[in-house]
């Protein structure tokens, strides 16, 4: 989805907020509560089995803008966490604001999703690609800035990974391979570009050989 | 809306009155993050492609075998991918669209990595990000950004410095830090 | 510049807060403050001739993107304003903080902005266009979602206004008119596109003949 | 942050510390946006097409100088533009980069078309939009959304339902709400 997520290019925003080499990253969290969001995210999607990844990073997404904006990155994590236990039916929205002494604003409606393509023949490492024209409502890990751009191919993975688009949904995904694609950072940001060139990792579904028609 | 620490202990305790939580569960996973993934672990394979030049071979060619050599693997670090510097090419790592990052070797992402700030900014405006920060790149160094939108998990290879001949390679671990091995700092002889 | 702001297209946000004809939209303003919000931008863009509203849209743009997302509408329109009147040396930010009694965050600083290209021969209704590929950092009326995209022309303006890329810098703006060009919907946003067509007004200067190499 | 009333009025204060507010501005600029610019206005010049084919040509050639018949200008509404809509055709006007709307003759704009709702979907998802707000049309009726990125301020010319043969132009008027010039609702003869 082209989501308050999908920062990549986004003006307005100020300075980092950071010195190089100035933090020890100790301790590496800041709050009491802070390591529950990853405890209880892990605890859901690798010891329960509840939810994979995919459809916590969507939960997230699905955050309403305003809401995601605002909240400190741990934060995100909890409420997409609680969403997708009380979407899954393992606890309900009633229970955690009760606990909560308080409202406790969960992620906005799922998508269907869709399920990828059936599988292609490969691209080989030199081919020259384009990243598809399409508009997903769902879960996507296309960020937009690449969207109908053409990239060339620099690595193919060796393992094959669900389908994000399908799997973000708990829905059956297909595993493809996922490609590391270099794409002239002019052609994604114009002359202003301050890299040569921007590498984006993308599933197999995301790709068209360069060439085919309508590119 | 309740306070984020009021609804994160809401979330663990709806869990655990369903007896939904192992015990041990919350404290192991927390020693993972707070102790066992750490850049050091970066550090030290780091340090070792820079003396061995078998191990960087196998390091250029399979990050994810070359770092279960010293057991950083685990979730988050299933397909390590290595990216080497030269004097004229800086890569830097990025996840615009949430946070992903190679924990068992770079530790959990700091906060800044997680900024809208650097996830907007640093596919774009590189070099001003870095200048920003303090790396302070001359044009004829090139910069490519990794945007980590897939499932590989990157860390930078920087190259060796000048001035560090001789050194052991826990000497040469100390110069390499979480900052250097996103991409955002190289390392130096005498820092 | 591609800020918040520019909110055409983007996924996540919810129902829009309203049901047809269900309002008397009497009285105007709902806030006892709300009405000086416009009233001080047109005492400095009309009676004053401090900025002009191209310079106060580019403010308002300007401000940092959690608290554009966060502020109302008419916070939005006072904090633009107020940032002009301290960016032309009329006010300070301190005098004003002083009679809030707290802190008055403005908009983040300026860019440069850009001038017009030299005026070019008009084009005609039925033309086919594209809009420049340009990723401009400052001021722009072009949306992102037509970038680069293919339209037709369907009319020209009779009356020629200042280009905004200038003028909302506060620079000397050369005077174009502007042409409604009709773009598919599907080409904008895709197969799940609802519109059969998006008509948006654009400066001669975002426009280039369809068919001129790299478009 | 102090609140928006606190820093809508110190921004008053000080412009009046520096005797920049003219005497009566803020009171005479209100009225014009509380009283004069209204969607009445809009709705007279919709009666009047409706029943003056002349008047209706020139509403479509020259929206400006049609208005103006009415007395209907001013700021936000140098360049108006009318949109005739057919039983199969159905403008909607939108400003997704901001609020621009023909203050003259529709009147401010409303909560719900500043929205960041409206902004951000109907340009994408209209048909949706409108049948989620209460206009649901058939898909025999085409979507045309006009994206109010310039300085033509544009109104819908809604056409005439059946049931109204013989009204008033104050008649007709009176079913050409806001939203029917906004093009996100039909007038009815029987509203």
């Amino acid at each position: 989805m082209d989501g308050i997520h999908d920062l990549g290019g986004t003006d307005g925003f100020g300075t980092v907020p950071h010195h190089v080499n100035s933090q020890s990253y100790k301790p590496v969290f800041h709050e009491p509560w802070e390591h529950l969001a990853y405890s209880l995210l892990f605890l859901g999607a690798d010891h329960l089995k509840t939810f994979n990844v995919d459809e916590l990073r969507h939960a997230i997404e699905r955050m309403e803008p305003r809401q995601y904006l605002a909240a400190p990155y741990y934060d995100r994590i909890v409420v997409g966490t609680a969403s997708l236990y009380v979407e899954k039916g393992v606890l309900t929205q009633a229970e955690l604001e009760a606990l909560a002494g308080g409202a406790f604003p969960l992620a906005r409606p799922q998508t269907e999703g869709r399920a990828a393509r059936p599988t292609r023949s490969h691209f080989e490492v030199g081919d020259e690609v384009i990243a598809t024209r399409d508009f997903i409502r769902g879960h996507t890990r296309m960020p937009k800035y690449v969207r109908g751009k053409k990239g060339r191919i620099v690595h193919r993975t060796s393992v094959e990974w669900p389908f994000p688009d399908a799997a973000g949904h708990g829905r059956e995904a297909l595993r493809q391979p996922t490609y590391h694609v270099s794409f002239d950072a002019k052609d994604l940001f114009g002359d202003g570009a301050e890299a040569s060139s921007v590498v984006v990792d993308l599933w197999e579904g995301y790709l068209e050989k360069a060439g085919a028609p309508n590119v | 809306m309740a306070p984020i620490a009021r609804r994160a202990h809401a979330l663990k305790e709806a869990l655990d009155r369903k007896k939904l939580i192992p015990e041990g569960f919350i404290e192991n996973f927390t020693k993972l993050m707070e102790v066992d993934w750490d850049p050091a672990n970066g550090a030290r394979v780091v340090a070792r492609a820079w003396v061995d030049p078998a191990f960087r071979t196998l390091l250029i060619k399979d990050g994810t075998r070359a770092c279960e050599q010293f057991g950083y693997t685990g979730p988050q670090g299933e397909y390590i991918v290595a990216l080497e510097n030269t004097p004229t090419l800086q890569n830097v790592i990025v996840c615009t669209l949430c946070s992903c990052t190679a924990w068992p070797v770079l530790g959990l992402p700091p906060d800044w990595y997680k900024s809208f700030e650097y996830r907007s900014r640093v596919v774009r405006e590189s070099r001003s990000v870095l200048r920003e920060m303090g790396l302070d790149l001359p044009e004829s160094v090139e910069i490519k950004v990794w945007d980590t939108t897939a499932e590989t998990r990157y860390m930078v290879l920087p190259f060796r410095p000048a001035g560090t001949e001789g050194w052991s390679e826990e000497k040469l671990a100390s110069i390499v830090t979480k900052d250097v091995l996103i991409g955002v700092a190289r390392p130096l002889a005498n820092a």
